[in-house]
């Protein structure tokens, strides 16, 4: 759920944007790092990217009989982890401000948080403890995707309650009344979102294992006799 | 004279069980025109990357002006200072976001000046025909109009040999001929140009020599040589060419002409003498 | 194939300097925020929107294009305004929210004609490599122009898979639309890694060795504009205050 | 009659301000091989796109046996049972782990029973010639093999109507026999089969009429009306056959021989009256 440009108070968007200032720093201090020990990753986390931006552009049917966007969150940290994904999110979140007047520049910061920062490492976390716990893949990535889509919905109505807070319940009924509507609407489309995160990742085990070898979402086997492909 | 670039007896397969090149050995020497024929999977795009080194052989060597390609970076760079391949699906080699910028991406590699790089773009851009659409975004381009981009790429580095992997597969009747006048006009600015394609007329109408990569193997052979021998273009899931039978039925009506395209064949028609012409 | 993408390239302000650009709508942007809606909003609104359809040359048909679905969120983000919960009934409509509502709305529309006003007229083509300039390091900036480029194929490859599903009734029922679901979300990641490790080859071949430097095109940053930028924000500032009711 | 499906006077533009199709008509009739002609960007793809409902005209109306086409879920599913589209990159219509499954794919959505499934499916591959690959998965596939399991998916859903987006665009000499063969054996089992293609002598040896897609508009003749027509090639950047040239050669000689293949013109050769045969 992206907050338009102009929503926020020039305070909370400055806020939330040192809010998610660190998230970022660290996540681009990541990749400048992946990147100078594999150059080619580059293109690889571009293609992550991409995926992001045109993962979000899915169309879940919903139950109004009207279409939704899934977030792309879940799917996103399971793959290319939390660190990275601040940095992609931002990315791809700066893209569809510019590109789709999707969301904006003074609500980057807040969107960053809810979408970049917190629904990746929940959905991660989600994903760990869930495997941790000898949970299968399908669950695990149910589970991250789904959880990983509320809370960022979560984050969204407080980021929303602390902006307009309600006139007679204050922002702690603001939380409700936001966090409710979302509720009739969210809790469906997390579960869509979940459903689907988990169909497509069931797919790439058949059609893509080596790619989710190399991010590590399945075992790497002992040996792997792979063709000498050198880039350089 | 040693051959610009040469392909010594390689052996290479992407899976070690199923082998795609057994022994390939390929010349390719200065200012002489070669197209590379062979069905789909023959290895003629895994030719490419061998002799640009993006691919290790199993087996082999690849050669620069007779000298061994040395496999670390010096050895790579100093190959692909000489020798550019251009890529069948444009969309592998562009990366930038427009089109002056991508061609610059070369040239800055190569460590000149920026009002060096500059003139190289300008240049190239205008080899290629398409110094308008400089600024233009890379992913609002054409088909055709990235495939020249991408071999403006190439052409700015100024190699001394293009290697262009099927440069003519999806493009209109035109914008082929289009194309062959740019090679041709590299070709006479001093460029050796190597070329893959599956269709026979055009290798008969464009190359000196030709080379058919089948069954893991490359046989390289003048083109009237290859184009006659019916029994090696069948076992490499080609078919004959046009026209040789052309020519072989304007000979019996005697005239002269050789027509190398469909539209030389009706100009050689028009000109045919009144009492044999068809009417 | 996305409209204001596509007229950032064709509008008449492409051979500014993209920082020209940036303090201009920015500095729109952040006037809306931070002035008093009425009628600062509506000031620095109104200028945007003269500006893009005027001296930028946006079509408005173009504009409209753009700006109809974020409208829309702009309408449906009032709703939540104009209802109360707690009390009794518990929730209950609220007149009392309607002024903060509709002055929501209208920072909220004229905050996205200045984002439009930027992106309407900034390729991302050059605003990317020079966003190094100031500060950001290549490796990300790259990361981003490679998002960028990729982002059209996968686009593209998206419609067409979507196109091939619909066609053998893909769409039919709820059942066959998660299978067709699912098959684009994973064709779109097969297709995002098959592409990198083309391009991969594809750079290899290009002497890629870890830098994807491009020469960018001059642009000279015009005095005249940044300082007619200068006077125009300050006469904003000037005009709401002298407007504000008090 | 009435054609199976007709396009009429239909106006497309992606961009408003960029017309691609002015006024476009077309009708597809059953049993009569069309092959579609046209310049990079003349629009093809776009007028196929616009008969399966796959985009909205701006202006005018496609046709099913005569009705229009309505554009809600019931009439674009009535249009799909009966007109099938193989697009040109076969990537994109393949998603699914394994060949068998992709194929099975739109069967399933027709909401058939699992034998009857079945049942179709494999009589698709066998049709295509691929029954040995049901359970390969298709990344491992060979670009043929891609492109007939692609033509599979679209033969399982037993359409009155076949459109092919340049099916042959690259594929070996022989891999296009193949194809043709096989779309010849769908058509004698009574499909129709359109299909786009830039290889005017593709064109002239397998349609029995041929319609040019340029400058917005459709133009529909048989097969030796446009080949004959140089100005109207060349405006659609479409260049001569060689056919109908060597046709007038044999003439010439006394043959009544009409090759449309390099293949049947060397036989023709082979069988010319020793008075005139060239050597
Ligand atoms: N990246 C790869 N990994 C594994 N196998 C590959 C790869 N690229 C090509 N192959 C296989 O190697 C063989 C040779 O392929 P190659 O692309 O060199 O053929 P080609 O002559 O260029 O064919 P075409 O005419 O279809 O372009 C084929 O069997 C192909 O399936
Ligand atoms: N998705 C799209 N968005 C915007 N413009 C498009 C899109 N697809 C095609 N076009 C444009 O529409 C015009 C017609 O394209 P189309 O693909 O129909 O041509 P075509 O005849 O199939 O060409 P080709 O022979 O190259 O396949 C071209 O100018 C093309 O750039
Ligand atoms: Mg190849
Ligand atoms: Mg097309």
């Amino acid at each position: 759920m992206h907050i338009a440009e102009g929503y926020l108070p020039p305070l909370h968007a400055a806020a939330w944007a040192v809010a998610s200032a660190p998230f970022v720093v660290h996540g681009a201090r990541a990749v400048v790092q992946q990147v100078r020990t594999d150059p080619d990753s580059k293109l690889l986390l571009g293609a992550a990217g991409a995926f992001s931006f045109v993962l979000s552009a899915l169309k879940i049917p919903s139950v109004t009989g009207s279409c939704s966007h899934p977030t792309g969150t879940g799917l996103g940290a399971v793959l290319f982890r939390p660190p990275v994904m601040a940095l992609l999110g931002t990315v791809v979140l700066f893209f569809q401000a510019v590109l789709l007047a999707h969301g904006g520049l003074t609500t980057l910061g807040a969107n960053v948080f809810s979408m970049a920062v917190v629904g990746p490492w929940v959905a991660y976390g989600t994903y760990r403890l869930v495997r941790r716990l000898g949970g299968g893949l399908g669950p695990a990535v149910f589970l991250a995707a789904a959880l990983g889509d509320l809370a960022t919905y979560c984050v969204t109505s407080v980021q929303l309650a602390l902006a307009f807070p309600d006139a007679t319940s204050g922002v702690g009924g603001a939380v409700v009344k936001f966090g409710s509507i979302f509720a009739i609407t969210q809790i469906p489309l997390a579960v869509s979102e979940g459903l689907l995160t988990l169909l497509v990742v069931r797919l790439l085990v058949r059609v893509s294992p080596d790619e989710l070898r190399r991010l590590g979402v399945l075992p790497t086997p002992p040996a792997t006799p792979t063709a000498k492909e050198v880039g350089a | 004279m040693n051959p610009i670039l040469r392909a010594d007896d390689l052996v290479f397969g992407y899976d070690p069980d199923r082998p795609v090149l057994t022994g390939a050995t390929l010349s390719l020497h200065e200012g002489r025109r070669l197209a590379v024929l062979g069905p789909n999977g023959g290895g003629k795009t895994t030719l490419f990357r061998l002799l640009l080194g993006l691919l290790e052989p199993g087996r082999g060597r690849v050669l620069l002006d007779g000298e061994p390609v040395r496999r670390d970076r010096r050895g790579l760079t100093r190959l692909r200072e000489q020798v550019q391949l251009v890529l069948q699906d444009p969309d592998d080699q562009l990366f930038a976001a427009d089109v002056a910028q991508d061609v610059s991406f070369g040239p800055l590699n190569l460590g000149l000046s920026a009002a060096e790089v500059t003139a190289r773009v300008d240049a190239a851009l205008t080899a290629l025909g398409i110094a308008d659409l400089a600024d233009r975004p890379t992913h609002l381009l054409s088909f055709g109009q990235k495939k020249r981009t991408a071999i403006a790429g190439a052409v700015a580095m100024r190699p001394r040999l293009l290697v262009l992997d099927e440069p003519t597969a999806g493009l209109d009747p035109a914008g082929v001929e289009e194309l062959l006048a740019t090679l041709d006009a590299l070709h006479r600015g001093g460029t050796t140009v190597v070329l893959s394609t599956h269709d026979v007329d055009l290798a008969h109408r464009w190359a000196d020599e030709v080379a058919v990569v089948a069954a893991g193997r490359v046989r390289v052979a003048a083109v009237d040589e290859v184009l006659g021998d019916a029994d090696l273009l069948r076992s490499a899931r080609l078919g004959p060419a046009w026209a040789p039978g052309v020519h072989r039925l304007l000979e019996a009506l005697g005239s002269a002409a050789r027509p190398r395209t469909p539209a030389e064949l009706y100009a050689a028609l028009a000109d045919l003498p009144a009492a044999v012409a068809p009417q | 194939m996305l409209p204001l993408d596509a007229a950032a390239y064709t509008n008449r302000w492409r051979p500014r300097h993209p920082g020209e650009k940036a303090l201009l709508s920015l500095g729109l942007l952040v006037l809306t925020l931070v002035l008093p809606t009425w009628p600062g909003a509506a000031l620095t609104g109104g200028v945007a929107l003269v500006l893009v359809l005027g001296p930028a040359g946006l079509p408005g048909r173009a504009l409209w294009r753009a700006v109809r679905v974020p409208l829309g969120f702009v309408v449906t983000g009032m709703l939540p305004l104009l209802v109360s919960l707690g009390g009794d009934p518990w929730l209950r409509w609220e007149p009392a929210g309607l002024p903060q509502a509709a002055q929501l709305a209208g920072r909220a529309t004229a905050a996205l004609l200045c984002l439009l006003l930027f992106a309407a007229t900034t390729p991302l083509a050059d605003l990317l490599p020079r966003l190094n300039r100031i500060g950001v390091p290549p490796a990300v900036t790259e990361v981003a122009a490679l998002t960028y480029r990729f982002l059209f194929l996968l686009l593209e490859s998206l419609r067409a898979v979507r196109e091939a599903q619909a066609g053998r009734l893909g769409f039919r029922t709820w059942r066959t639309s998660y299978r067709a679901l699912s098959g684009q979300g994973a064709a779109v990641f097969v297709r995002a890694f098959d592409r990198a490790r083309r391009l991969e080859q594809g750079l290899a071949s290009r002497g890629y060795t870890g830098s994807l430097r491009v020469q960018v095109a001059a642009r000279e940053l015009s005095a005249a504009f940044v300082a007619a930028t200068c006077v125009l924000l300050a006469a904003v500032v000037v005009a709401t205050f002298l407007l504000v009711p008090r």
